[in-house]
Parts: structure tokens; C-alpha cells; sequence
């Protein structure tokens, strides 16, 4: 017991030699950068999409510390890997807070990773950059939307197959998760709304990773051939895209007969398909790589240098990295600070150009304005833009064709409030 | 819809024809491309296409491949072989400035197969007739029912023949004022065409159809849904076979290592991924070196694959499992353990991504038969997966390596003292299993995505497939992964795909406690020990 | 409990066995008397261990009665039942539980409620002390009693399990080969220490060593292909021409 | 006997870690000045109380697996079940605080159009109730799964293949979003716990020494188990199954029992951990983790009950520092540690230790003492 308490005292004596300059150091540590944290799957079941945004998020702290950093300090990018675990995201996220105090993060891919680690941003106010296209029906203060609501990708896109290609039946095929379910609903009711039968809708839903399309292919073919133009919109994730589209392929079943119109395949996902087969089918964005503007050609150029990759591929999410950073970057120098609260005021109202030819904005419900861009898949796996809408749309957090989300709004400017009811006039009531 | 709009696209332009004398719709309807519209570019096609201009086919099938080029307003055309030449006048023409190719999209390319099919109905070549034919049975454009009845006059086929006359039957039956007699004898032809889309034909008729249409048309498309309901059911079979065979595959190199040498193979889903990443590997090659061979791709990426996974499979039997003889429970650890560690490996030198792995065009499309749609990459893959076991049977009941294995298996030290070198044996079993394991991912390589999770996906079903057939028997494999397959596909219409394998599931784990072992359970006092 | 309907103490009749087609057991019929010792003699595969898997109700017979006391159906019991009814068996390679101490091995197989409640809560009472201390004595391993099983040596081991299967204060004793990999003198021994038991209980042992046997100078059943090939004492078995076939080969 | 087993030395020097840390930690966390060395962030208070929680679980792997040798593969299975019956209760008291404001229905109801509460989620909203269902869902489940499993005598190699099926079916089961368990977002966006928010660091401090007080609990439970008759008969059962079954023990009810128990044990392993990550989701049914967490059982040495509980913090603690520090190598360093532990130390870290010190002791001279517990594991 005695040994007990001489430690524990020397423990003591330590602690407080440590005190002194561990503050000393945090201080002087705190004047050389700015931490940014990048929350990102480097292995598991979505390294595959992930790895590429830690990727981007280098290039673009890079980038920022060449134009000479940050409020005059050099910028430095924490790296962690939550690897596909969604308990971890909310302990890394944690880590990146608390521990090494990034002053914001970008990070997260799947809904359920953003939903682990929302508690964390919220008790620890800290900020998240978010950069997938995602279901929509949430605002936080403290998460920033960068990718598509619901209403910058799915909507315009049916409109699009409705007026150009005169589709009368759909078939919502999706993975069973929240993203497909949430998109299918409000799509569902969106068709509904413009005169479309329950009969001409049929919606189907797969496991992750499901790998047997034969039947479900077999069913499309089945109701597409009933007389009326079919299409297919797909919200199927990930892994199971690739059989999907091969089983599509052998099936003889071609763009010029039911085009597949998809919200999560874009060109990282079409680099690991024989595009051939796919020609026509579409795929609605924000972003292609293919968009020829200079910003993007000077992004693409910039981002082969940095991975050493001739041929590597852009797709949307790293665009709304992009954008997120560049308004963040803004919102700090317009704040003159990393403190979160005051960023959060700063960065609403916030403008950057996007790669696409335009400047979105950042909303007070903390979505972004982006263009619909609506593309076939072309032999070589890019896509050809086949429709753009003529001005930016606006990412709504609540959408209008769900009953529970109706009379929702989010303000965080004036209102204060991410689920703002118009009609009991109530935050969060 | 849009066959009606073409009509009174061509009526429109016929008029014009008679108005200026001098341009033909062909002439008239080339600035139309330079609008850049699809809508424009969709109106001039069907023009072009129906112009009867000695140009049009060239036209419309350079549209196609994206060879119709737009310069300073001027539509060119640059041939197969490189020259460009003035479509307008069809003279070789040296245009200064950039030129973009004419835009497609869904909409155009419809309209192209459309016009194709009415300007190929008279091709030489009988495979070009019947996809033109399809083509027109597709569009229904009246404009092409004059061509139709030319040759259905010359055919000589009666593929196509058979082909054409549905085409025009589909015409007749969507045009307003074809006659009622026409009418039924289209309806008798669409019903022994008796396909989807005859049916879908037949249930659509406009509402004012005379009665008595109605009702043929009814009568017959109720017989043509008996028959597809039959081959509705048969389809199903197929689509249980084909699953069957896919985990036929997956499993039966387990159901020699875990089957006969009693070693639970966890990294057995990833020898599968190194057969994969094989056959990504010659493809690779081939496509950098001899593009020809591509058709052949996998026949050599077959025997690479058995070396490669046979190869790992022998080091991870020497490396570690021979350690662990007779403890299946650390096996089962061990080589989970290498089982992550293959996974990373090939993530840190493929990257985490997909890889692009092609399909030969020997394995694309699908075979008809009546209304059985059979795709060929499965038919490929179910024949292959008898093979596979076929040769794996022979090779363990007659060759020598089967016989050691065997012995080995049924008395390690009987054998050894018999002069078998046991410690080669298992080596060579082990590799086989995994070898076997590496071609499976040939074959997987072409309906799944070649990943470094591929494995993983195929593990516990390989594993349910081994023990609900009764390990240590391959015929109990086969049988396993064929009732499984069956099953699967059976209940996914009713319950849906999760649920489905959720019943089959919880169907194994009860079956397992009626018969512990196995369907093709060996009995007796061996297994005990 | 039924009547009785035989005396005996175990009655087999008319069992068979068959694995895959091969018939372990054609038609065995043999009866033993209370306080008997036979022993059972045979080639390899003639039926030994299926019969006594038969009797411990590890295999069910595809046809055939097995009484026990007359009236207890053994073809419809599990291993635990039939322990209980009062039948131990050894095996033919010694199995003990090598994890636990020589004492605990007795411990656990000394007669007493076989629940899991029951020994959750369960402590060794004086009685049960000093049963274990006779058991230790007689099977010569007092010296050894804090030992793992896993550190004896074979012979030794085989008397723990022949000290286990006492303490279950069995009416039958099924002893596989109790004298392989024994030296003489352990052998010697143990015919001893098996002739005592016998005075009590009954004991079926299943033996390829003739020298034991004639040791045990009991009754000889010899079987062969699953049934009964002839029955007597150990000179009249030996002296069997069928046996003299059997054993030295046709 | 059985007391004095129960109070071994390894016991003692357990128990009194727990109460070290149970005491230091929140003190450290709540107490000491933040900033200086002595302060533990408080990022580490749930980042420890998670392991705290794999540590009970990895215990409850052990007792099957180590002292009977049941290598259960679905054992994720029912620490997930008992994670969502402690995540049903805490989103029960989120109440009209949700997103759509709701008066009962929790966020992911509301929009999935859900009308009513689907009723196997009444009662939820009463703790004692959630907390009975923490121990009772996954008892159940053993039981039965045993039941079927144990009576047709499914041992070994067949049992892992089964466990593994069943925690993979519902795996797929819990991600349909129809079966009203939240889809693969799981349940999260907690509230409170018994009023208490779960996002003060005191809150955390006192689910950090429940989850020590569990861990001390279980283990003691374990010992007590393993220690009597009944322990003896499980390593029996696991030395000699056949030897035992005729002996006239029933060795199916042995296994039934102890399979339950754990199922309990790691069912309230999940109840804690969920409002400390703050989120239950159905890849904690994903057949990797259950086997992850063998693993954990095989590093500290399987058979002993300290070996599992250093295990899963060995590993755990591994596992965040090399996802920090070395993301790309994880699974290498996983994976090695799996062939690594399988073929060179399977007896565990504590097995090597004790082995080391043994040996050391044997070299000094002095005699090996008779163990203070013989109904010991590999290990004595």
C-alpha cells in the first residue's frame, strides 16, 4: 500500500510539472495550425467510396496552406479511420474534437454514420461537413449538407424521363435502407401528384451487397412490357450495382427500352463496370467529370497532379467537398475566427463557385444551392449531359411530398431552429 | 406516341417537299442538326430515314456511332475509314475549326434503331433483318409498313419471316385504319408469337375497338398468359439452377478442405477473390498487349487462377494450417485472420474500388427459347459448374492424388506408414481446394463485382451449402447447392429476397438439428473419432 | 416399472446394426446375470464396442429388445438415463478428464443428483469425503489425489476410470480393454482388481489379450460378424473350430 | 471450497483493478483540472466504458467457449438484441422531442408512414420492463437455439457454422426496414437516461462505473460458476463430452444452461455499451464482429476469466490506436494477431505470462504450489 501512495504522490508532483507546460505547448501549438478532421473510411465495406474523399480533402488543405493558409496559420489535416464501423465514427469523431480540436470536419458517407455522429457535434458544438447526396428530413446546426436533398436529384430527374422520354411506368428499385425508402416515398407521392396510377408503380427493394438479380431484372423486364414507356429509377447502393447492371446487360435489357436512371452511381462506381452494355442509362448529379468548364478541367488537372493518376476519376461528393471547404475557408476569414458558433453565423449566405459554371450558396437550413445535371453513361464510363436545369435549385431539408415533413422548415438564420412547424408556429413541435 | 408524331413529321415535310422542289426533305432537314437540340435532331433523323436519299442509311448509322460531326453550322460525316465528306452534298470536305460530334441521347438513339429497322428490312445479311425486324416490331412506325410488306414478299428465312409478320402485325394492330379482318388475322399472329410483348399489344387496345376485336384480342392474350405462366414456372427453375450453380462453385472447393480434410477454410471466400483479381490481371494484360485474345480472356485467366489460389492455398497450408491439424476451432481463427489479411493486401495493391472485369462477347445477350430466356453468361456458368465438379469427382474417385486424399483422410497414420507422404498429400488437397476455389472466381468474375469484399459475400453461404449437403461427400455438395439455389429463387417471388433468405436460413439451422451432419451423411463409429 | 420379464440382468435379443449397409450387428442375443463377470472376445469389427454402444444407448439397434433388470427398455434411453439406471462404462482408450485433479474425477462421477441446479448449489458432503478416500485407496492413486488426470501415466489412467466408473455404484460394469498398453504386472492387477468387483457387480469386459482373459477365468463369449459365434469357458471357446477359423483366418 | 475459490488470488487482484479504475476514472475525468496530465478527456470516459462493455461480453464468450468449449460465432448476436432492448427504451423517452415531434411514434415511424407502435415495442417505455427484456430477449433466444441445437447433439465445428447463420439471419432480418427495428440506421439520437442526459460527462462518468460494477458482477458470477460442480461438469463436458455424458450427466441441460447465461451476460454487455456509443444498428449482428470478439477471448488466454477480460482490452485499445495512427494496417495487424495467438500462444497473453512466471519459479527452486482452484481452465 505504501508503494500505492508514494506513485500516487510522484503522480501528483508530475501532473503538475505537466500542467504548466502541456498548457504552454497546447498554446504555442494552437498559433502554428488549424486542424481540420477528415472522418472517412479507409477500410471496410466503404473504403471504396470514402478513400477517395480523404483523398480530396488533402489535395484541398494543400491546396489552402500553397495560397498561404488560413487566418495567417497553415492548415493541418487529422486523419482517421472510422473503418466502416458506425459506433466508431462516433468515437473518432469524438477523438477529433476533444483530442486533437480540429475546428471542423469533413467526413461521413452512409446516413447511419452521419446520424452516430450528430450527437457528438451537437454536446461538443463542432461542424461537419457532409458530402454525400443523402434522404433529406434533417437540419442540424452544427452539419453542413454539401451533397443533393432529395429535391436536387430525384425529382428533376423523373421530370426529366416523364418529359423526354415519355415514361409513363416506374419502377423505384432500391437497396433497404433509409436513402432508398425516404427518395422512393417522396417520389412515389411526387408520381402520384402528377397523374401517375399505383398500378404503373412498382417498388422493390434488395439487401446490401445483394448479388442475384436474375428475378428482380426478370420483373422489370416483365412490367416494362406492358405498352406503356418503363423506367427504372435506382437507389440501389453500392456493391450491388455491378451485378445489377451486368444481369441488366445480359438481359438484353437496353436504355432505349427501360432506361435506368441511378442517384448512387457515378464514375468511381461506373470505373469498375464494362460501360459498354450500360449506354443511355443515366444517372442524376450535381456534378459530372465530364462537365466542361474551366473550373472543372482545372480541378481534374490539379487532382491527377496531386494522385499521381493519370487516370483517376472525379465524381459529385468530392465536388461537395470542394465547395463545402471553399465556403468553410470564406466563413472562417468573413468570421476571422475557427470558432464554431461564429462560423455557423458566417458561412450562411456564403457564396463559392461551384465546378459546374455556378456559385452556390450556402441556405439557412444548411443545405446548399446546385445545379441538376441529368447524364448517359457513356462507353468509357463518363457521362454525357443530357439535360441541365437553367438555374440553381435550392436543397430543401424537409421535403413537401411527405406527410410527417410537410410543414416542416429549417432556419438557422433568423428562426434558430432546424424543424421549424409553420403551422403550430413551434420549433420542434 | 411518338409513331403518330412521325407520321405528321413526314406529312409536314412531304408538304414541303411539294413547295420547294429544288430541296428534298433530305437537304431540308440537315440544319436541323445544328440546332443541337434532341428534339430537332430526332425530327431530322425520321426525315432523313424516310427521304428514300441513297445517303440516308450511311447517315443514320454514323449518327449512331457518333460520326456525324457539326461544324460552323455544316453537318459533315467522317467515314469508317477517316475522310470527311459533306453530307449535304456528299463530296470529300476539308472543314476549318472545331468539330463536335452531333449529340445522342435515349430519345435519338430510339428514333436511329427505329429508322435503322425500316432502311435494313431489305439487308443481305439475315442477322441485320431480324434485328431490323424487332427493331420496327418495337416502334411500330407506320412509315415502315410498306417496306415490311416488301419483305416479308422476298424473304426466304422463316426466322425472320416469322419475325417480320409480327412486326407488321403490331402495325396493323396500332393503326386506326387498317382494316377489321387485318386486325384478327394480326391478333391470331401476335398470339402465336405469344411473348410479353405480344401480349402487352394485345391487353392494350384503344377503347374504341370494335367488340368483337376486343374479345379476340382478349381470348387470345388470356392463352398467351396460361403459356407464360408455365414458362414463368420454368424460368424460375432456371434461375434456381443458375444460383445452384454459382454456389455450386463457391463451395465446392470447401468441400474439399473443409469436406474431406476437416479443415474449416475461412479464407476460402478469398482464394475465390484471388481467381477474380486473376482474371482482372489478363484482362489487363490482353487489353494492353493483344487485344484479339480478348474473346479467349478467360480460358487463360482459368488455369492462371488455379495456380494463383492453388498456389496461396498450398503456402497457407504449409504456413499455418498444418500447425493446427485436428484443432478445427484455431483453423477456423487462423484463417479468418488470413482471411483480413488477403482482404487488405489486395485493397493496398488494387485499390479498394471495382475492377473492371469484361464480359467476352460469347458470354453477352441471351438465348430464346420460346419463353425461356436463357442469358448466356449463366448458361456458361451452370455448364461450367458441372464441369467443375464433374472433373473434381473423376479426380478424387480414379487419380491417385484422390485416392491419397482419401486414405489420408480415413487413417492419417495407416496411410503414412502405407509409404504416402501425408504431409504432401494434405498440401496437395489444400491447393486443390483452393485452386478449384480460384476458378470459381473466373466465373464469379463475370456476374459480381470484382472487389476485395467479393469473398466475403460468398463465405457463410458456402459454408451453409457444405454442411446442409453432409460434408466429406461431393454429390451431398452439389445436391446442397442446387435444393438452396432452387429454394431461394422459389420463395423470392412470394417473400421477397431478404425474407427469402432469412426463411432458408432458419430452414438450415432447423435441418441441421434433425440430421447434425448433413443431408449425405456418412455414418457409423469413423465419424466419431 | 413393468414386471419383470427376465431375470437377468441385462438381455439382449435379436440386435442389429447397420451403417450404410454394413451390418455391425446381426441378430446379437446375450444374456448376463447378476454379479457376473464374461468377457468378450472377437476380431476386429466383429461387434464389440457397437454392442456395448448399443447397451449404453449410444446407438440405437435397428431392430432387437435390450432389457436391463428385465424391465428397462435400453433402446429407448440416452447415455445419461442408462448411467443412471446403474450401467458405467470404460472405454477402450482411458478417457478421464485430464483438466481436472484426480479427486475431482472421482468427484464427479460419485453417485449424486446430475442437474445443473443441483450441482450449482451443490457441496461435498463427509459421506462423499470418504467414499473418495476408499475410491483413492483402492485404485492406488492417494498419492496422487491433487495431481491433474493429464499427468498420469496410461495404467494409472486407466484405474481412474475404473475408480470413476465405481464410484458411480454401477449394477454393470462395460470395461473396453482395460489391459492394453499395461505392463505385466499392471495387468496382472488389474485382472485382480476386476475379479474383486466382480464379486458384487456384474462385468462385461471386452478383451484382446489372452493371457488376461485367462486371468479373469470367467465365462468367454466370442463373437463374430455381429452375432455370437460360441459361448463357454475360455478352453472350450478356444477350442471351437469355428473360432480357431475365425482367429487365425480361413 | 467453493467460497474459497471464489476469493482466489486471481480474483482479488481483478476485483480491486475494477474498483481502481471504477474509482480513478470518473475522479480523473471530474475531478482533475482540465488540461494538465492527470485529466482524463473526456472523449476516453465512453471510449473506455465501450471497452469496459466488449470486456463483459468477451467474458461471456469465454465462459462458454473456455470452460466448455462452445465456440458460439453468433455471440454478437445477443449483446446487439440487448443493445436495441436498452435502445427501444431510450428512444421511448425521447418522446415528442423527435424531428417530426411525435408524441409516441419514434422519428424513423413518423416517416416511414408507421400509424401506431408496432407492439412489441409496449412496455419499452418502462425501464424496469426494458431491463428485464435486456436479459430475457437474448435468454430466450439461447434457449431456444440451445435447446434445438444441444438436444441433436450439434457440437463443434457444425454449432460455430449454425451460430454464425443465425446471428447473419438477423443481421438481415434487423436491416428491413419493415420489421419496425429502425433499418440499418439502427436506433440512435438519444435523449436521456432516466431523465438523466446522456450527453453530460456526469452521466457518462456513472454509466462508466455501472459498466465496471457489471464487468465485476459477471465476473464474479463467472467464478462462482466455474468454481462449483457445476463448472467442473462444464470442463468436463469440454474435455471429455462422451466421458461425461456416461457418467449419467445430462450434458445437453449443462450446455443449455451456461449458453443462456452467457447469452444474459453479453445481452447486458450490449444494454450498457448502447448508451455510451449512442447508437444500435444492425451490423452489430455482422457474423465479422462475433468472430472479432473470439479473438479477443484467444488473446487473453480462453479459460480464464481474467484473460478474457484483458483480451478484449488489449485488442480494443489496439484497435483505436492503430485506426488513428496507422488506418491502412489495421486489418493487418488484426489479422496477424488472429494466426499469431492460434499458432503460437493458445494459451493467451495470460497463459504465456503464467507460464513465464512458472517456469521462473520452477528455476529459482522453489516448489509449484497447489493451485488455489482446481476447476480451472487450460490454465491453472
Amino acid at each position: 500500500m505504501s508503494m500505492l501512495k508514494m506513485t500516487r504522490r510522484c503522480l501528483i508532483a508530475l501532473a503538475s510539472a505537466a500542467l504548466v507546460s502541456g498548457a504552454m505547448a497546447g498554446a504555442a501549438q494552437a498559433q502554428e495550425t488549424i486542424k481540420v478532421g477528415i472522418l472517412h473510411s479507409l477500410s471496410g465495406t466503404m473504403a471504396i467510396s470514402e478513400t477517395t474523399l480523404k483523398d480530396v480533402m488533402l489535395m484541398l488543405v494543400e491546396e489552402q496552406n500553397k495560397k498561404g493558409g488560413l487566418l495567417g496559420k497553415k492548415l493541418e489535416a487529422v486523419v482517421v479511420d472510422p473503418a466502416s464501423d458506425w459506433p466508431l465514427f462516433a468515437e473518432k469523431a469524438r477523438q477529433l474534437i476533444s483530442q486533437d480540436k480540429v475546428a471542423a470536419v469533413f467526413g461521413c458517407w452512409t446516413s447511419v454514420s452521419r446520424k452516430s455522429v450528430l450527437p457528438v457535434f451537437k454536446e461538443l458544438n463542432s461542424i461537419l461537413f457532409y458530402p454525400v447526396q443523402y434522404e433529406g428530413e434533417e437540419s442540424e446546426r452544427n452539419v453542413f449538407y454539401t451533397g443533393a436533398a432529395p429535391n436536387q436529384q430525384a425529382i428533376p430527374a423523373v421530370d426529366y424521363l416523364a418529359k423526354e422520354e415519355k415514361v409513363e411506368r416506374w419502377v423505384l428499385a432500391g437497396t433497404d435502407y433509409v436513402y432508398p425508402r425516404t427518395t422512393n416515398k417522396i417520389l412515389e407521392a411526387y408520381l402520384k401528384s402528377k397523374g401517375v396510377k399505383s398500378e404503373d408503380i412498382l417498388i422493390n427493394y434488395t439487401p446490401f451487397g445483394h448479388s442475384d438479380w436474375q428475378t428482380i431484372v426478370a420483373d422489370i423486364k416483365k412490367f416494362g412490357s406492358a405498352g406503356k414507356k418503363t423506367a427504372v429509377v435506382s437507389t440501389i447502393n453500392g456493391d450491388a450495382n455491378v451485378p445489377f447492371y451486368k444481369e441488366l446487360a445480359n438481359q438484353g435489357i437496353k436504355a432505349t427500352d427501360i432506361p435506368v436512371v441511378a442517384f448512387s452511381v457515378g464514375e468511381e462506381e461506373l470505373a469498375g463496370i464494362d460501360a459498354k452494355p450500360l449506354v443511355g442509362h443515366l444517372a442524376a448529379w450535381n456534378y459530372f467529370q465530364s462537365v466542361d468548364t474551366p473550373e472543372n478541367k482545372a480541378f481534374i488537372e490539379k487532382w491527377r497532379a496531386f494522385t499521381k493518376n493519370e487516370k483517376r476519376v472525379s465524381n459529385d461528393p468530392m465536388e461537395a467537398h470542394v465547395i463545402g471547404f471553399n465556403m468553410w475557408v470564406k466563413a472562417v476569414e468573413k468570421a476571422g475566427t475557427t470558432d464554431p458558433d461564429k462560423v455557423i453565423d458566417a458561412i450562411v449566405g456564403v457564396q463559392v463557385p461551384n465546378l459546374t459554371g455556378g456559385v452556390s450558396e450556402m441556405l439557412p437550413n444548411h443545405h446548399v444551392t446546385k445545379p441538376v445535371l441529368i447524364g448517359e453513361i457513356k462507353e468509357d464510363g463518363q457521362f454525357e449531359t443530357v439535360s441541365q436545369t437553367d438555374s440553381l435549385v435550392p436543397g430543401e431539408a424537409w421535403s413537401k411530398y411527405l406527410e410527417g415533413s410537410r410543414d416542416l422548415i429549417a432556419d438557422w438564420k433568423t428562426l434558430k431552429c432546424g424543424n421549424y412547424n409553420t403551422v403550430t408556429k413551434k420549433c420542434g413541435a | 406516341m411518338p409513331s403518330l408524331r412521325i407520321v405528321l413529321q413526314v406529312f409536314v415535310l412531304l408538304i414541303g417537299m411539294t413547295a420547294s422542289t429544288k430541296a428534298g426533305p433530305y437537304e431540308e432537314a440537315l440544319p436541323k442538326f445544328a440546332a443541337d437540340s434532341y428534339a430537332d435532331t430526332e425530327t431530322a433523323l425520321s426525315a432523313i430515314a424516310n427521304s428514300g436519299h441513297a445517303r440516308a442509311l450511311t447517315v443514320v448509322e454514323a449518327l449512331r456511332d457518333g460520326r456525324l460531326l457539326l461544324g460552323a453550322g455544316q453537318v459533315y460525316l467522317k467515314e469508317v475509314s477517316g475522310t470527311l465528306i459533306d453530307v449535304a452534298t456528299g463530296q470529300a470536305a476539308n472543314p476549318t475549326g472545331n468539330l463536335k460530334p452531333i449529340r445522342v441521347n435515349n430519345r435519338v438513339r430510339r428514333a436511329t434503331e427505329a429508322a435503322l429497322g425500316s432502311l435494313t428490312l431489305l439487308s443481305a445479311d439475315p442477322a441485320t433483318r431480324l434485328n431490323a425486324a424487332r427493331a420496327v416490331f418495337r416502334s411500330r412506325d407506320v412509315a415502315a409498313l410498306s417496306a415490311l410488306e416488301r419483305a416479308i414478299a422476298q424473304e426466304s428465312d422463316v426466322h425472320v419471316r416469322d419475325a417480320l409478320e409480327g412486326a407488321r402485325a403490331a402495325i396493323i394492330l396500332s393503326k386506326p385504319d387498317a382494316l377489321i379482318s387485318d386486325k384478327k388475322a394480326a391478333i391470331e399472329i401476335l398470339e402465336a408469337r405469344g411473348d410479353q410483348q405480344a401480349l402487352a399489344l394485345l391487353t392494350t387496345l384503344p377503347s374504341d375497338a370494335p367488340p368483337e376485336l376486343v374479345k379476340a384480342a382478349g381470348d387470345a392474350a388470356e392463352g398467351i398468359q396460361t403459356r407464360l405462366a408455365f414458362w414463368n414456372a420454368l424460368q424460375n427453375v432456371w434461375y434456381g439452377i443458375s444460383l445452384g450453380s454459382v454456389l455450386l462453385l463457391a463451395a465446392i472447393g470447401l468441400a474439399i478442405t473443409f469436406g474431406t480434410m476437416g479443415v474449416i477454410n475461412m479464407a476460402h471466400g478469398e482464394m475465390v477473390m484471388i481467381g477474380a483479381y486473376t482474371t482482372f490481371v489478363v484482362q489487363e494484360t490482353i487489353r494492353g498487349y493483344a487485344p484479339g485474345l480478348f474473346d479467349a480472356s478467360l480460358f487463360i485467366a482459368l488455369p492462371l487462377a488455379f495456380l494463383a489460389a492453388g498456389t496461396v492455398g498450398i503456402m497457407i497450408e504449409r504456413g499455418v494450417i498444418r500447425f493446427l491439424y485436428g484443432r478445427p476451432l484455431e483453423t477456423l481463427l487462423a484463417t479468418w485472420g488470413l482471411s483480413l489479411i488477403l482482404q487488405q493486401g489486395v485493397r493496398t495493391i488494387f485499390g479498394p474500388t471495382n475492377r473492371e472485369v469484361g464480359t467476352p462477347a460469347w458470354m453477352s445477350g441471351a438465348l430464346e427459347v420460346s419463353g425461356l430466356s436463357l442469358t448466356y453468361n449463366r448458361i456458361a456458368i451452370v455448364i461450367f459448374a458441372f464441369s467443375v465438379f464433374a472433373v473434381l469427382l473423376l479426380v478424387m474417385r480414379y487419380t491417385s492424388l484422390g485416392l491419397y486424399v482419401r486414405a489420408v483422410t480415413q487413417n492419417r497414420r495407416m496411410a503414412a506408414s502405407m509409404g504416402i507422404r501425408t504431409n504432401r498429400i494434405d498440401a496437395l488437397a489444400f491447393g486443390l481446394g483452393s485452386g478449384v476455389a480460384g476458378i470459381a472466381g473466373v466465373a464469379l468474375s463475370q456476374i459480381d463485382n470484382v472487389s476485395p469484399n467479393l469473398g466475403q459475400g460468398y463465405i457463410i453461404d458456402s459454408f451453409m451449402v457444405v454442411v446442409f449437403g453432409g460434408v466429406g461427400n461431393l454429390w451431398g455438395t452439389l445436391v446442397g447447392a442446387m435444393t438452396l439455389g432452387a429454394a431461394n429463387k422459389m420463395l423470392e417471388p412470394y417473400a421477397g429476397a431478404v425474407l427469402g433468405k432469412i426463411v432458408i436460413l432458419i430452414a438450415i439451422i432447423l435441418f441441421i438439428q434433425r440430421r447434425p451432419r448433413g443431408l449425405f451423411a456418412l455414418k457409423g463409429r469413423a465419424v466419431e473419432a | 416399472m413393468s414386471a419383470p420379464v427376465t431375470p437377468t440382468l441385462l438381455y439382449l435379443d435379436d440386435i442389429t446394426v447397420s451403417f450404410d449397409g454394413f451390418r455391425a450387428l446381426n441378430s446379437l442375443s446375450l444374456a448376463i446375470d447378476h454379479a457376473e463377470m464374461r468377457a468378450i472376445i472377437g476380431p476386429n469389427g466383429a461387434g464389440k464396442t457397437t454392442m456395448m454402444d448399443v447397451i449404453t444407448g449410444k446407438t440405437r439397434p435397428d431392430q432387437g429388445t435390450a432389457l436391463f433388470e428385465g424391465s428397462h427398455d435400453l433402446t429407448v434411453l440416452d447415455e445419461a438415463a442408462i448411467a443412471e439406471l446403474g450401467i458405467g462404462r470404460k472405454f477402450q482408450t482411458p478417457t478421464v478428464f485430464e483438466m481436472h485433479s484426480v479427486e475431482d474425477n472421482l468427484l464427479l462421477a460419485i453417485k449424486d443428483k446430475r442437474g445443473p441446479f443441483l450441482t450449482l448449489f451443490s457441496r461435498r458432503t463427509t459421506l462423499e469425503r470418504e467414499r473418495i478416500e476408499v475410491l483413492l485407496e483402492r485404485i492406488r492413486l492417494t498419492a496422487h489425489r491433487y495431481r491433474k488426470a493429464g499427468e498420469l501415466s496410461h495404467g494409472q489412467k486407466q484405474w481412474l476410470e475404473i475408480g470413476m466408473l465405481l464410484a458411480q455404484e454401477p449394477k454393470l460394469l462395460l470395461i473396453d480393454e482395460p489391459a492394453a498398453g499395461m505392463t505385466d504386472q499392471e495387468t496382472a492387477d488389474t485382472a485382480e482388481l476386476l475379479r474383486d468387483i466382480a464379486k458384487t457387480k456384474a462385468v462385461v469386459v471386452v478383451e484382446h489379450d489372452m493371457t488376461f482373459v485367462r486371468d479373469l477365468n470367467v465365462k468367454v463369449t466370442c463373437l463374430h460378424d455381429g452375432s455370437v459365434l460360441a459361448e463357454g469357458s475360455l478352453d472350450a471357446v478356444s477350442a471351437n473350430e469355428r473360432v480357431v477359423e475365425v482367429y487365425l483366418g480361413r | 471450497m467453493t467460497t474459497q475459490s471464489v476469493l482466489d488470488k486471481q480474483s482479488i487482484v481483478v476485483l480491486s483493478l475494477l474498483a481502481a479504475v471504477a474509482v480513478l476514472v470518473p475522479v480523473l475525468n471530474g475531478l482533475a483540472v482540465p488540461g494538465s496530465a492527470l485529466h482524463l478527456s473526456d472523449h476516453l470516459v465512453p471510449l473506455l466504458g465501450k471497452y469496459i462493455c466488449f470486456a463483459l461480453l468477451a467474458l461471456s464468450v469465454d465462459l462458454i467457449w473456455g470452460y466448455c468449449g462452445i465456440l458460439s460465432l453468433g455471440h454478437g448476436a445477443f449483446f446487439a438484441l440487448g443493445g436495441y432492448a436498452m435502445g427501444m427504451y431510450l428512444m421511448r423517452q425521447i418522446g415528442p422531442r423527435g424531428v417530426y415531434a411525435h408524441p409516441v411514434l419514434p422519428d424513423f415511424m413518423v416517416f416511414l408512414n408507421w400509424k401506431d407502435l408496432p407492439w412489441f415495442w409496449y412496455g419499452f417505455d418502462v425501464f424496469p420492463f426494458a431491463m428485464l427484456m435486456v436479459l430475457l430477449v437474448p435468454g430466450i433466444l439461447a434457449f431456444i437455439f440451445g435447446w434445438l441445437a444441444f438436444r441433436s447433439r450439434v457440437t463443434g465445428v457444425y454449432l460455430s457454422i449454425i451460430t454464425q447463420a443465425m446471428t447473419y439471419a438477423l443481421m438481415l432480418a434487423f436491416f428491413r426496414n419493415n420489421m419496425g427495428f429502425g433499418g440499418n440506421n439502427g436506433l440512435t439520437d438519444f435523449k436521456d437516461i432516466l431523465g438523466f442526459p446522456l450527453q453530460s460527462a456526469s452521466t457518462r462518468r456513472v454509466l462508466f462505473v455501472l459498466s465496471v460494477a457489471a464487468l465485476g458482477a459477471g465476473y464474479l458470477l463467472c467464478r462462482w460458476l466455474v468454481g462449483s460442480k457445476f463448472g467442473k461438469v462444464l470442463v468436463a463436458v469440454r474435455d471429455a463430452e462422451s466421458r461425461t455424458r456416461f457418467l449419467g450427466y445430462r450434458v445437453e441441460h449443462y450446455k443449455l444452461a451456461v449458453f443462456t447465461i452467457s447469452a444474459m451476460l453479453a445481452g447486458v454487455a450490449g444494454a450498457l455499451y448502447v448508451p455510451q456509443v449512442g447508437i444500435i444498428n444492425p451490423s452489430e449482428f455482422a457474423p465479422a464482429n462475433s468472430i472479432e470478439l473470439v479473438i479477443w477471448v484467444a488473446v487473453g488466454g480462453r479459460g480464464t476469466l481474467a484473460g478474457a477480460i484483458l483480451g478484449a482490452l488489449v485488442v480494443n485499445a489496439g484497435k483505436t490506436w492503430f485506426t488513428g495512427a496507422l488506418p491502412e494496417f489495421w486489418l493487418f495487424a488484426l489479422g496477424g494477431l488472429f494466426i499469431f495467438v492460434t499458432l503460437f500462444t493458445p494459451r493467451g497473453i495470460l497463459g504465456a505470462g503464467q507460464g513465464l512466471w512458472e517456469r521462473a519459479k520452477q528455476m529459482l527452486g522453489s516448489k509449484p504450489s497447489r493451485s488455489s482452484f482446481s476447476g480451472g481452465g487450460v490454465v491453472p
